[in-house]
């Protein structure tokens, strides 16, 4: 059964998921840089670190190496706890300014 | 021993005086001090038998080339000497200032002198680094809280300005201890470093930048006469007197050693540029109202032509630079002390307010006559002597400059003259009750003139002091 | 490790003290655990061991960075006693994150892992954005959260890419393997591991606030508690360092990234320096000050050879001294100017507390880097270090860069002591006192007697 | 094979584009939810079962579900986002889309690397990754521990409604006479 | 020993005087301070003729020396005197006129509050002198050269409240200066040649090729300090604003000693000038033309002191004409002579003006000789004048400088005028047209003041004993002074020319070689002219009560004379007043708005930089992500270009 199982790896060059990578960290960077309600750049934040996690998958595949999935796995953790801290943020700034508009937040400057 | 009583007599003092604060006895207690110290210098003179005397020899971190080396040599000697002269006139002017905390201003004063005494003491470059920057750090707070108009801009424009030669100068020196060639740091293993002409050519502006800058000679200059008007008095008396002497000290003993083909390549370069100074402050010096900033750039003229005879480089320049330095010096306290003196009398250093004092103050008119003797050098003052051996020493290197450097005496005379004319001469316009030179004035104004006047008919002794290291340092100069 | 732990349970049991209401206790007991760590570490000096399948390894250079950020953090939770004297909640909160945030600054000196060093930085961080927000009542203080947060995990996505494109290409997240692997590429290009060191260096380079990845320090420096600004440039900053070289210190690395190195150097020492001489906020100026002095930290990462650790030691361990005692300094004025916190705060200082201005001014010069201070030699010996491997011209700029410093140091050494119209009366607790003038002190002798401290 | 690749390549990125250019919040978590699936689905065609799940339940079940909450709970669920000057979008785009570029020129030439070890069909599963996980990275998986507790931490400390924003707007018990005399001594 | 005690004496004795009564100025009433300062001067005075009778031409002389001054790195120079020929003459005139002025100065000060300092400035000055005189090497010389300067300064500006004074006392100290370049230039030049500045080394060792570039550029440098202080072309024009002085400082150093220094410091390097013969045409035609213009204001002016003032620019044109024909000792014979009758001449005005009461316009005098009768028994001239003594040696003077026969100039100056005739007729005219205007200007001075009546206010009365008593010295000396070096036309064998070639050796080649005819013909014909010239004057001026209108409604040419050939606003338009705005404008234009700026500049534009940078800083955090993006993606770039 586990012979079997023919992993994307083997037909789809590395490169393809290397492009595709880059591209859903491409549009994650933008997104966090023009968009500006905080949470959509929450999400924007996840989508770079999940293109990374695909990406260290693909290598994972690519180098039989478990090693990096355990990675991704931290990863996960670490955005989890990254988002609880994101959105506690968020709360507070929407208590403080009753917005959730970045460009609300620019009295430190210069 | 020497040195040792040198660094600390001053640096114990001050401390003494910054933490116990004796407001009444402060003057006295600095003056005492600087008169220990010029003991111990005299009596370094007297025991003084020629060479390098090394009396420190210590490793400090000498992976980085600080060692802590500390002796002098003939021109050292004199360096100190002339500090320590200086030095109680300077302490002893302060009895007719009225500052506000005199244990502070003294105790600023004294750890000046300890690290001017450990600039002219170091025989390390980095060692000498350190004090040349440090001297910087007392007087800065001297300029800072005792100044005149505008002193805060005018104090950190300054200190910035003397840092960033000083930087210069570090990183120079950086440099060449990165070369290895057995220069340890020590002024004694200069001579390993031998750089090639191309790197001498550039590195001689990195490390003659900051000496520029601290003498100044033109273009490097700006920062001094406002600094020099704004100071007080005391601070004026160690910026001209002493401080700006390290400049020539460490071109004597940093930049020609390091770089003498740069220095060679540079030379008419620099005695240009000095003696553009030198004209340049003379001409200026003519109409300045204010007393104390025609001082400043009578300095900056003479200064000019003091570096304009070192960079002669030859035995008669360098000789009449340093002795020239010395009579500086002693003329600089004269000159400053006199303005502080009207400007106690009259309320201002401004000319204007000032006028047919000789009427009113006769004997000061006399000493101010005395100091003006030496300040237009004429023969048998000291200045003359240096004058004269840095014009012969001109000619050496071009008619020229020569020519340019003694037309500075007319100019000399021209704004001399026309100060003191100004000051004391003419009708009493303004018939303020004044008293005439008091005692204090007599102690302070008279020995130094005496002892300008001593220098100037019977110089042995100081040129003594300085002939054999300026002979070694020229055929160290000629090998390369 | 045991100090890991160790440290790990302090914060949980400074959370149950918090709990419990002993606000008093807090302190002590974290200091006391903190020197207990302290001398964990101390106990077994020298040791050379790699721990945990080689994931960290507490050689010489991470214990000595360490002990530097246990002592740091010991120091400001002395400040911390007086400062949070007035503060009713989560002060048990604050402690604990910053020793959480401590446990990351001491993975990521010794990380032997790229597993490790991404988690360390995210520990370091996350209590972080937290305590930058500690002043809940504090626009400024939310702000300055927010924007540290939306910054960081921003260079966190960088990092993560450069850790993924750095295992694409050498199929091992472990150090040594990298450092083997950067060997034997030599000239040749391996696209995917440069971009992978490209990204990474440039998260590092986010969390020691390098241009162009700086934008965040100088509004959340400003915004921050002051505490936790302190916290900030020294703990996070040394730590960074620290694994910053340890990350790329003993790598072969490419041509191209050491041309970026120096233009990150070059752009550094520019921007902080510059722009610092526009600041009369003197938090904000600490900032760029902090910027301007990361530039001359890698300046000495441009040449590295055996002598680099110990100048970053050096030079981080006094920059920490003087910059600690500058925000307690700081502290203490603007608690008397009632919250403001522009330089003119400092006028008459030396009127009114004489040693506490003369500190504050060996602390500065120290920063200026005037001999005779640590700072001086702190910036000498980076200053060899980078002339001795070439970079005659990045140096020249350095020192021209590190005059623009002194000015501002200058500036601010010029209001203390000129006289002031109204005078400032600070209230000098004891402890706080004797942690200024430790500092003050230890700035001195660590200029005097260099050898004092080193690796 | 290459087909789903292509599929769900193609999922995710429109459901990408979907998630930063949607002007309802609510829009976006329903399309990076989307997208999350379909990067499951990429981890299972790359043979990363344990990942796919953890990847489901961690992201799709918590961490999504967690913005809805937070969306919901603000009442964020409008689409008040002024948008943002057009100079400023076109920059972003393009500075995203040149980032996007040139990471892609650097790899243009194909890359050099070759797999480091032979194939093994059992690395993505479970096993594989937890004999990973507790031996090899038990610290990190310790230390993740502190993170967590931290996270913890901060999200009490700064979601907690403010004590002294509670205390200020508390209404003002009026003071006693005996009160004032104390407070005056 | 006694000799080198004696010379070290002579110098050192006035010394202590200045000391003395410049320390002791307020204790000291103005008789005996000037008791004092007179005797010690005459004491030098007695100590130089000891000298002098003790004195072995044929050795050549003496080097004294006292002790080593500047000594270091091969240079070698002493403060030694040089007692020779040269020396011994130059030290008898200064310190022989010099104690008569002292002596006449107790009269002309005594009611003068600050007369001690005045007497110890004089004793100053008669050290500075006699170290110029004295010294044995350039050096030396330059010493006194210096000091004398500075006592000339402080001497013209003796009356301090006069802001007039002051200006003229300045001027003369810088034109003197400026000379001194030259002289300071000169001395170098020479240092850097021989390796010493020792006279007599030099000129033993200063041998070779005529005009030899570096001959010519030293002389020419020593001429420069020479012209200064001995105010030449162009250099001259302090002197006549130096008469802002006392009277006897006039006398003593305006025209006796000081001026004449530079004449001295020629002869000394006698042998240099001898090598650069183009050098000495210059001086040639400097000195006449210095001569004649002198000569031609003397014409016009109405200040009696500045008449004679120039009239001395005059007569050291002559003395410059001598030197630039190698007549050294007819240059030092003049030098001699003129110290004699001009040094009467100055007292003698000052006699004048002490007798009006400081009265100096010349306008406002007049018959002040009084009737003058010849009685026979006992034979006497009697006059009922006020200034009877006055007159009579003022009298003898004019007729001394005017060079009368058998008056000493007659001797000196026709010896010049008869070596310039042996240079070229020409030059021969143009002398003795100088010596005309001489002849006339003096006598218009002497018609003006002495005949006629009275135009003046104030009460005339005769000055005391110590005034007269130097004026009737110098009227002995002036008429005999011609027999020190008396031709042989006249039976002398030239006595001064002979002593003082033992010192310059120059002096042995001047030869006069007219034949006797042509001199008494030359003699004859001067002597007519000026004969006429003084009856002319007497017609112009004897008996006019009123002079000539003001300078304004004389015809251009004369105007431009009489305003001295506008040569003060001429220098104060090329060199006063541009340099008063340079240096006005070096501060606030060049010091001000360049030097300052620049400095200030780089900080501010540091500053600038620093708010321009500060801008990216815009606190909008998506605009930090995006420059953050930005300058990753400018950085991967170059990063991957430089791969």
């Amino acid at each position: 059964m586990e012979q079997g199982i023919i992993t994307a790896i083997r037909v789809v060059p590395l490169e393809h998921y290397l492009v595709l990578s880059f591209l859903l960290f491409s549009i994650g960077v933008a997104g966090v840089v023009f968009r500006r309600n905080t949470i959509i750049i929450l999400m924007c934040l996840e989508l770079m670190f999940n293109s990374v996690n695909l990406l260290l998958t693909a290598f994972s595949a690519y180098h039989s190496d478990p090693r990096a999935q355990v990675f991704v796995f931290f990863i996960m953790l670490v955005a989890a706890a990254e988002v609880t801290v994101g959105l506690a943020i968020l709360v507070m700034m929407k208590r403080n300014v009753d917005s959730v508009d970045v460009n609300q937040l620019n009295r430190l400057k210069g | 021993m020497i040195v040792a009583l040198l660094l600390l007599i001053p640096f114990i003092t001050a401390l003494a005086l910054m933490f116990l604060r004796p407001t009444q006895q402060a003057k006295n207690v600095a003056l005492i001090s600087t008169l220990a110290s010029l003991g111990v210098v005299l009596f370094a003179w007297s025991a003084y038998t020629g060479g390098t005397v090394i009396h420190y020899n210590m490793d400090w971190v000498p992976a980085w080339g600080l060692r802590f080396v500390m002796g002098y040599d003939g021109v050292g000697l004199l360096m100190l000497i002339l500090t320590a002269v200086v030095f109680p006139f300077i302490i002893a002017a302060g009895y007719g200032e009225k500052l506000q905390h005199p244990s502070l201003v003294n105790a600023l004063l004294l750890f000046t002198q300890t690290f001017l005494f450990g600039v002219f003491l170091a025989q390390n470059t980095l060692l000498f680094y350190i004090f040349y920057e440090l001297s910087l750090i007392p007087v800065f707070f001297f300029l800072l809280y005792w100044g005149g108009e505008h002193r805060r801009a005018i104090t950190v424009k300054f200190f910035i300005y003397t840092l960033l030669g000083g930087l210069s100068l570090l990183f120079g020196i950086i440099y060449c201890l990165g070369q290895g060639a057995g220069f340890n740091g020590d002024f004694a293993t200069i001579g390993a470093l031998n750089f090639p002409l191309s790197t001498q050519i550039w590195l001689f502006w990195v490390l003659f930048l900051a000496f520029a800058i601290k003498l100044p000679i033109f273009p490097f200059h700006s920062w001094q006469p406002d600094t020099y008007a704004m100071a007080p008095l005391q601070g004026t008396m160690v910026l001209g007197a002493v401080m700006l002497k390290m400049g020539l000290y460490g071109i004597i003993k940093i930049v020609l050693p390091i770089v003498p083909q740069g220095v060679i390549h540079w030379q008419e370069t620099v005695i240009v540029l000095a003696l553009i100074g030198a004209i340049y402050g003379g001409i200026i010096a003519f109409r300045q109202s204010d007393l104390k900033r025609l001082i400043a750039f009578s300095s900056l003229s003479h200064v000019g032509l003091l570096c304009a005879g070192l960079f002669a480089w030859n035995s008669y320049g360098v000789s009449g630079s340093l002795y020239q330095a010395f009579a500086h010096a002693l003329l600089v306290v004269c000159m400053l002390y006199i303005s502080g003196a009207m400007k106690e009398r009259v309320g201002s250093s401004e000319m204007g307010a000032m006028g047919g004092l000789k009427l009113r103050t006769p004997r000061l008119a006399a000493l101010f006559l005395l100091v003006l003797v030496n300040a237009v050098a004429l023969p048998l003052t000291q200045s003359f002597v240096g004058e004269w051996l840095m014009f012969a020493g001109l000619w050496q290197v071009n008619g020229w400059l020569a020519f340019a450097a003694v037309s500075t005496i007319v100019l000399g005379a021209i704004y001399m003259l026309f100060a003191y004319q100004r000051v004391m001469l003419g009708p009493d316009k303004w018939a303020l009750e004044m008293t005439d030179a008091t005692t204090r004035d007599h102690l302070v104004l008279v020995p130094l003139i005496a002892v300008t006047l001593f220098l100037g008919v019977y110089p042995g002794p100081i040129l003594d002091l300085v002939d054999v290291p300026v002979q070694q340092l020229l055929s160290s100069l000629s090998l390369n | 490790m045991s100090a890991l732990v160790l440290i790990s349970v302090l914060g949980v049991v400074l959370l149950y003290l918090g709990l419990f209401g002993n606000r008093g206790l807090l302190a002590p007991v974290g200091i006391v655990g903190l020197l207990a760590a302290f001398v964990f570490f101390a106990a077994d000096w020298q040791l050379e061991n790699a721990l945990f399948a080689g994931l960290v390894q507490f050689d010489t250079y991470a214990r000595s960075f360490s002990m530097v950020l246990i002592v740091v953090t010991v120091l400001l939770f002395l400040f911390g006693i007086d400062y949070y004297a007035k503060v009713r909640e989560n002060v048990a909160e604050q402690y604990a994150l910053m020793l959480f945030s401590l446990i990351g600054g001491l993975l990521i000196t010794s990380f032997s892992n790229l597993i490790v060093l991404f988690l360390g930085i995210e520990i370091l961080s996350i209590p972080l954005y937290i305590l930058a927000g500690g002043k809940r009542d504090s626009f400024r203080s939310g702000e300055a959260a927010f924007k540290y947060f939306v910054q960081g995990s921003f260079a966190s996505g960088f990092l993560l890419l450069g850790l993924a494109l750095l295992y694409g290409s050498t199929a091992s997240f472990d150090l040594p393997a990298i450092e083997a692997h950067a060997a034997s590429i030599g000239t040749g290009t391996d696209m995917l591991f440069l971009l992978g060191l490209f990204f990474t260096i440039a998260g590092v380079a986010f969390k020691v606030a390098a241009v162009p990845f700086h934008f965040w320090s100088p509004d959340v420096y400003e915004g921050a508690p002051t505490l936790v600004t302190a916290f900030m440039s020294t703990v996070v900053k040394t730590a960074a360092f620290a694994a910053f070289y340890r990350f790329i210190g003993h790598m072969q690395l490419p041509e191209a990234v050491h041309t970026m190195l120096i233009l990150m150097t070059v752009c550094t020492l520019f921007l902080g320096n510059i722009v610092a001489l526009r600041q009369t906020q003197f938090k904000r100026l600490m900032a760029y000050s902090s910027i301007a002095h990361t530039g001359f930290l890698l300046l000495a990462f441009l040449g590295f050879d055996a002598r680099t650790p110990d100048v970053l030691f050096y030079y981080l361990g006094t920059y920490a001294l003087a910059t600690v005692g500058l925000f307690i300094v700081l502290t203490l004025a603007k608690r008397a100017a009632k919250g403001d916190e522009h330089i003119h705060i400092f006028r008459g200082l030396f009127r009114s507390n004489p040693w506490l201005a003369i500190v504050t001014m060996l602390l500065l010069l120290s920063l200026a880097g005037i001999p005779l201070t640590a700072g001086f030699v702190a910036k000498y010996r980076v200053f060899v270090l980078s002339l001795a491997n070439g970079y005659l011209l990045t140096t020249a700029f350095a020192v021209v860069m590190a005059l623009v410093g002194i000015y501002y140091y200058v500036i601010v050494i010029r209001e203390a002591f000129t006289p002031g119209e109204r005078g400032l009366q600070l209230v000098v607790a004891p402890l706080n006192w004797l942690v200024i003038s430790l500092c003050g002190i230890a700035v001195v002798a660590l200029g005097v007697m260099p050898g004092l401290l080193r690796m | 094979m290459v087909a789903l690749f292509y599929l769900f390549a193609a999922i995710s990125v429109i459901s990408a584009l979907i998630v930063v250019s949607a002007r309802s919040p609510i829009n976006s978590v329903i399309a990076l939810v989307v997208c999350f699936l379909s990067i499951a689905g990429h981890y299972v065609l790359l043979n990363a079962q344990f990942l796919a799940m953890v990847h489901i339940i961690v992201y799709t079940g918590a961490i999504m579900v967690l913005f809805l909450f937070v969306i919901m709970l603000l009442n964020l669920n409008k689409a008040t986002e002024p948008m943002k000057s057009l100079g400023t979008r076109i920059a972003a785009v393009l500075a995203g889309g040149l980032f996007f570029l040139t990471l892609v020129a650097a790899i243009r030439h194909g890359i050099t690397v070759a797999p480091a070890n032979e194939f093994d069909a059992g690395v993505g599963l479970v096993r594989s990754v937890g004999m990973s996980l507790f031996n090899e990275f038990l610290l990190p998986f310790e230390v993740s521990s502190v993170l967590f507790l931290s996270a913890m931490v901060g999200v009490v400390m700064l979601g907690k409604k403010e004590a002294v924003l509670a205390a200020a707007t508390a209404p003002v018990e009026p003071l006693t006479a005996a009160e004032l005399e104390r407070r005056k001594a | 020993m006694r000799t080198d005690l004696l010379a070290i004496l002579v110098p050192v004795l006035p010394l202590v005087g200045a000391i003395i009564l410049a320390s002791l100025r307020r204790k000291l009433s103005a008789n005996v301070a000037g008791g004092l300062a007179t005797a010690l001067i005459a004491s030098s005075f007695v100590a130089s003729v000891v000298l002098f009778m003790g004195f072995d031409a044929s050795t050549g002389g003496r080097t004294v020396h006292m002790l080593d001054w500047i000594n270091v790195g091969g240079m070698n120079i002493p403060l030694a005197l040089r007692i020779d020929a040269l020396s011994l003459t130059m030290m008898l005139i200064v310190t022989g006129i010099g104690s008569l002025i002292h002596l006449y100065s107790i009269g002309y000060m005594h009611e003068d509050e600050r007369a001690p300092t005045f007497f110890a400035q004089l004793n100053l000055f008669s050290f500075a002198m006699l170290m110029l005189v004295m010294g044995s090497n350039f050096l030396i010389t330059f010493i006194g050269w210096e000091g004398v300067g500075l006592c000339s300064y402080l001497l013209i500006g003796f009356w301090y409240k006069t802001p007039e004074y002051n200006y003229a006392a300045r001027k003369a100290f810088v034109m003197n200066r400026i000379g001194d370049v030259g002289m300071v230039l000169g001395m170098v030049l020479l240092f850097q040649r021989f390796g010493t500045l020792e006279y007599v080394s030099i000129m033993d060792m200063a041998t070779g090729g005529m005009n030899d570039p570096l001959m010519i550029a030293a002389t020419l440098f020593l001429f420069i300090g020479a012209t200064g202080k001995s105010a030449q072309l162009p250099l001259f024009t302090w002197l006549p604003d130096a008469m802002a002085g006392p009277t006897p400082v006039s006398a003593l150093i305006h025209a006796a000693t000081m001026v004449t220094a530079g004449i001295f410091l020629i002869v000394r390097s006698s042998v240099l000038f001898e090598l650069a013969p183009f050098t000495k045409d210059i001086i040639l035609w400097v000195g006449t033309a210095t001569a004649l213009i002198a000569a031609s204001v003397g014409l016009f002016q109405n200040d009696i002191k500045k008449v004679l003032a120039y009239s001395t620019v005059s007569q050291l044109g002559y003395m410059f004409v001598a030197l630039g024909m190698g007549a050294y000792s007819a240059a030092m014979f003049h030098v001699t002579t003129h110290a004699f009758f001009k040094a009467l001449l100055f007292l003698g005005a000052g006699s004048v003006i002490h007798a009006l009461g400081g009265e100096q316009d010349i306008r406002k005098m007049g018959g002040l000789k009084g009737r003058v009768s010849l009685t026979l028994t006992p034979p006497s001239i009697r006059m009922d004048g006020p200034v009877k003594i006055t007159y009579i040696t003022f009298f003898i003077g004019t007729i001394a400088i005017s060079g009368l026969p058998l008056m000493s100039s007659f001797f000196s100056k026709d010896l010049i005028m008869a070596y310039g005739f042996q240079h070229s007729p020409v030059l021969f005219g143009l002398l003795l047209f100088g010596a005309l205007l001489t002849t006339f200007y003096m006598f218009r001075l002497l018609f003006l003041v002495f005949y006629g009546t009275y135009r003046g206010k104030a009460h005339p009365h005769e000055s005391p004993l110590t005034m007269t008593i130097p004026l009737m010295v110098l009227a002995v000396l002036s008429v005999v002074g011609g027999l020190l070096n008396l031709p042989h036309l006249f039976g002398g064998h030239e006595p001064m020319k002979h002593f003082l070639e033992t010192a310059a050796d120059a002096i042995r080649y001047e030869h006069l070689g007219l034949s006797a005819t042509t001199e008494w013909i030359l003699m004859g014909i001067t002597t007519v002219l000026v004969f006429a010239t003084i009856a002319m004057a007497y017609g112009r001026f004897a008996k006019r009560a009123t002079l000539e209108g003001a300078e304004a409604d004389m015809p251009f040419f004369k105007r431009l004379i009489a305003q001295r050939w506008r040569l003060d606003e001429f220098y104060a338009a090329l060199f006063e007043r541009p340099y008063g705005w340079i240096s006005t404008h070096l501060f606030t234009t060049v010091e001000r708005h360049v030097m300052v700026p620049v400095m200030n500049g780089v900080g501010a534009a540091a500053l600038a930089m620093g708010g321009v940078v500060r801008k990216l800083q815009t606190g909008n955090t998506s605009f930090h992500l995006l420059a953050m993006l930005c300058g990753m993606i400018v950085f991967l770039l170059i990063t991957l270009m430089s791969n």
